[in-house]
């Protein structure tokens, strides 16, 4: 078990001002296991007294090497891995694998399939967006926040579990659709969920958007001009509050969300505020998107039936010859995906989630590199915190909305 | 006349009682096993940069100062409310003096920004 | 291909003689590394590409010559368009200059770049690692690099297992 | 484990005095704020109004180890985690113990690669391993009452 090494000042000379290096400003470790920092990241900040001088992330403290594990699984096993990655967005992770290898292996998704994954990805959103709410409030002091938050997500869960199963891990959309049709109960489960959830918004809107409290501790705070935020890779919510209007949703619709009428929250002023503002504007949203999705959600099967790379049904396993080979073919095996490359990325609670997958010919694939939101997102955040006050630099992490899975892959 | 404060003494004695139990049980039964590494200062897990004990800057010592000075504000107001009926009318003039007295000292540290951190 | 897309690539072929692949409508351009910063400025001020999306590697690790094929992404938010460069690299003396001046984003990913395959972006204002420890030896996302595969614990093999896992002490 | 060893084995005395100690440890045992990964969020969950842990006198999760008895490791530890794991585990008080939540934490779980480490117990001795990728709330809790049980049984063994 290796020793922690010692970390001298010298060898971060090129980072840090050389006042810290006199002594004069002081080196803290904000550290892995901090109970603001979201996880396991590692903020190296140098102060003077209360103000942030330099913030030096350092990440890596989760890296669970995802890609180099998912080159030694077959197409349909890799998928596993992929919801240990944003845990907080599990189903837009699966969705965003998922039609990757769509894309590669050019297979088709029948309607109803879709219709499912728009409606799952968008709770999925709601879920992750209320995880957000409640922690980045308990860090400003709202304690009864987390637990209000935490109340509706378990709803949420609750409707994971009817579907898929699992609550958190779900691994509930395959290439070609989804693993089975949704249960009986699942349309009054959504319904009932969309009808007590805009209530409970006003209630936290009523808690916290007109608090004077919460407003002097996130308006005009870490503050982003749109040029940064895009000269910095950043994207999703912390774009969007700083004016840029850009949401894969509406720019390169996928699934078939081009049916469905939804507006994309955009502020200007891009500060935490801001930024509280257009997540909690995005989940009235996501609510609008999951009603009309249930409303038009259209009968038929839910998985392709091309048979060369989708599982055929149980029942027709018994009758017929072809399906029994397909069937140990692709348990057995996998299917070959052709020898090419492609980029595909999906709207994620924190930004643009892309998948960039590189087939060989074989059932496993040869690369895959997982754009994820939280790795740019976080290189934002110390261009905002420069002399701000320490108790400020708590409030911009939280509006960052950073997840550590993501950021260390 | 010394009655009256046996009640206050009984209080006194049972808390220091029950206090000074507490840290004894802990003492005497909690197992203690030293270590270099149990007694590194705690940076959220990685090695402290630095000494521990560096020269803060002046500000602290002024937001302490001041609190100090209007906490002891606050200590004079409870011998008056205990015997705030008694006194009438002379005692609340005599605390509304007391109070514009330190108002003064509070608008000045105020106005000379004091307060503000920068 | 995007109809959008044909005079950027037009432009880019000539001025930079970029070989044009296409898979499922997406364009890929071959840049020699020297070039490399120039085209990304160009496609940066004139065509508007203003969000690096990704920057990784693949590693063909047989084929000696070419090993690497490092891949910008861009994506032109205001006119809505995705494109991607594709920059071969040698896998004897994997460097490549630094794109930091021009999208800053880089930065973080040339650290994985470095510290995943091995290759070295000059010019790169500090380069560390930044997923593995400092002390790491070799780069784990190579293809020759083992996946470190453990043999996990059952009841058959319990025992032997047993005696060379590492216990904590107390 | 303090006076009480230096008087040795004194019969009814000391077993009074066992389950008085054990009895105590057990009403109040404060966890450290320590999620690392997904498990973390079910911790949180379970920490939440729904599932309550706070009903098992897990009322605070302390945020440094000085002031906590109960490590839970919840999520997989990186190889760059580990000593920092090791660190934090040495800097708690002494009568000390660690939950080993999830698979990622007991086993490597899903994870089998050079990254995380393959299983918990390399770094810090672990008290009660409790399965499930991420382990419903209920099952943390089911691992927190082990752990009470076990803490219960717990003898004053000589100071070795």
């Amino acid at each position: 078990m290796p020793e922690l090494q010692e970390v001298t000042v010298d060898d971060l000379k090129h980072l840090v001002s050389d006042r810290a290096i006199k002594g004069e400003t002081m080196l803290l470790n904000m550290g892995p296991q901090h109970p603001s920092t979201h996880g396991v990241l590692r903020l190296l900040l140098e102060l003077d007294g209360e103000i942030v001088l330099n913030c030096i992330p350092d990440v890596g403290y989760l890296h669970t090497g995802v890609e180099k594990n998912m080159e030694a699984k077959t197409y349909q096993k890799a998928e596993v891995m992929t919801d240990r990655l944003d845990y907080m967005n599990n189903m837009g992770n699966n969705l965003s694998y998922v039609m990757a290898v769509e894309k590669l292996v050019d297979l088709d998704v029948p309607p109803r399939a879709q219709a499912l994954r728009v409606i799952l990805t968008e709770l999925q959103r709601i879920a992750s967006h209320l995880v957000w709410l409640g922690t980045s409030a308990l860090d400003l002091a709202a304690m009864s926040m987390f637990l209000y938050c935490f109340r509706e997500r378990e709803d949420i869960l609750d409707i994971f579990e009817l579907v898929s199963g699992q609550r958190m891990m779900t691994t509930y959309f395959r290439p070609g659709g989804v693993w089975r049709d949704v249960p009986v109960e699942f349309e009054a489960a959504v319904r009932n969920f969309i009808k007590i959830f805009p209530k409970r918004i006003d209630e936290y809107e009523a808690l916290l958007t007109k608090n004077p409290l919460f407003m002097d501790r996130t308006l005009g705070i870490g503050k982003l001009s749109g040029e940064d935020a895009l000269q910095y890779g950043a994207t999703g919510p912390i774009l969007r509050a700083s004016g840029v209007n850009w949401d894969l949703r509406k720019n390169r619709p996928y699934t078939g969300y081009e049916q469905y009428d939804f507006e994309i929250p955009v502020r200007t002023e891009g500060d935490v505020y801001a930024r509280y503002l257009v997540r909690v504007e995005e989940m009235r949203q996501a609510l609008r998107i999951v009603e009309q999705a249930l409303d038009k959600l259209p009968m038929g099967p839910v998985r392709s039936d091309n048979r060369k790379f989708v599982p055929p049904p149980r029942s027709e396993i018994g009758v017929s010859m072809e399906a029994l080979i397909h069937h140990f073919k692709l348990w057995t095996e996998g299917f070959p995906a052709p020898k090419a490359s492609i980029y595909s990325a999906v709207e994620s609670p924190r930004g643009e989630l892309g998948v960039y997958l590189e087939g060989d010919g074989g059932p496993k694939p040869y690369r895959v590199h997982w754009r994820t939101p939280s790795f740019d997102n976080m290189q934002v955040m110390p261009i905002m915190v420069k002399g701000l006050l320490v108790a400020d630099l708590v409030a911009v992490i939280g509006s960052v909305d950073i997840v550590l899975g993501d950021i260390d892959r | 006349m010394l009655l009256q404060y046996v009640a206050i003494a009984i209080l006194i004695a049972l808390t220091t009682a029950v206090a000074l139990i507490a840290i004894l049980l802990g003492e005497l039964f909690g197992p203690k096993r030293k270590s270099k590494i149990k007694a590194m200062p705690y940076e959220s897990g990685m090695n402290p940069i630095g000494p521990g004990t560096r020269r803060m800057p002046v500000r602290f010592y002024l937001v302490a100062m001041l609190f100090i000075l209007f906490d002891i504000e606050v200590v004079f107001f409870l011998p008056w409310a205990v015997v705030f009926r008694k006194l009438g009318l002379f005692g609340l003039i005599e605390m509304i003096v007391f109070i514009v007295i330190l108002l003064v000292g509070y608008v000045y540290a105020w106005k000379k920004g004091a307060l503000e951190w920068e | 291909m995007n109809k959008k897309l044909e005079p950027i690539v037009q432009a880019l072929q000539k001025e930079f003689d970029a070989q044009l692949e296409e898979f499922r409508d997406e364009v890929h351009l071959f840049i020699v590394p020297e070039r490399l910063v120039a085209a990304l400025t160009v496609l940066r001020d004139k065509h508007h590409f203003e969000l690096l999306s990704t920057l990784s590697a693949v590693d063909y690790w047989p084929q000696e010559n070419p090993r690497f094929h490092v891949i910008y992404q861009l994506t032109s938010v205001s006119k809505n368009l995705l494109l991607q460069l594709r920059v071969p690299v040698s896998g004897t003396a994997p460097v490549l200059p630094t794109v930091t001046g021009v999208y800053q984003n880089a930065n973080w990913r040339e650290r994985e770049l470095w510290d995943m395959f091995g290759i070295k972006c000059e010019g790169h204002p500090d380069l560390r690692r930044i997923l593995m420890p400092y002390d790491w030896q070799g780069h784990p996302l190579r293809k020759d690099y083992p996946l470190g595969y453990e043999e996990p614990q059952f009841t058959f093999n319990f025992d032997e297992i047993d005696l060379r896992k590492p216990y904590a002490k107390e | 484990m303090g006076v009480e060893e230096k008087l040795g084995n004194m019969g009814i005395v000391t077993t009074t005095l066992e389950q008085t100690v054990n009895w105590a440890r057990t009403r109040a045992m404060w966890p450290m704020l320590f999620g690392l990964a997904c498990c973390a969020i079910e911790m949180m969950s379970a920490q939440a109004a729904d599932y309550d842990m706070s009903r098992f006198g897990m009322e605070l999760m302390r945020p440094s180890p000085r002031q906590s008895d109960l490590m839970i490791v919840a999520g997989r530890v990186s190889r760059k985690m580990a000593p920092v794991l090791r660190r934090l585990y040495d800097q708690m008080p002494e009568p000390k113990w660690v939950i080993s939540m999830g698979d990622c934490a007991s086993c490597g779980g899903v994870f089998n690669n050079y990254a995380i480490v393959q299983g918990v117990d390399e770094v810090v001795p672990v008290d009660v391993y409790v399965a499930g990728c991420p382990p419903r709330p209920e099952a943390l809790i089911h691992g927190v009452v082990t752990l009470y049980e076990k803490v219960q049984g717990m003898k004053f063994k000589a100071q070795v």
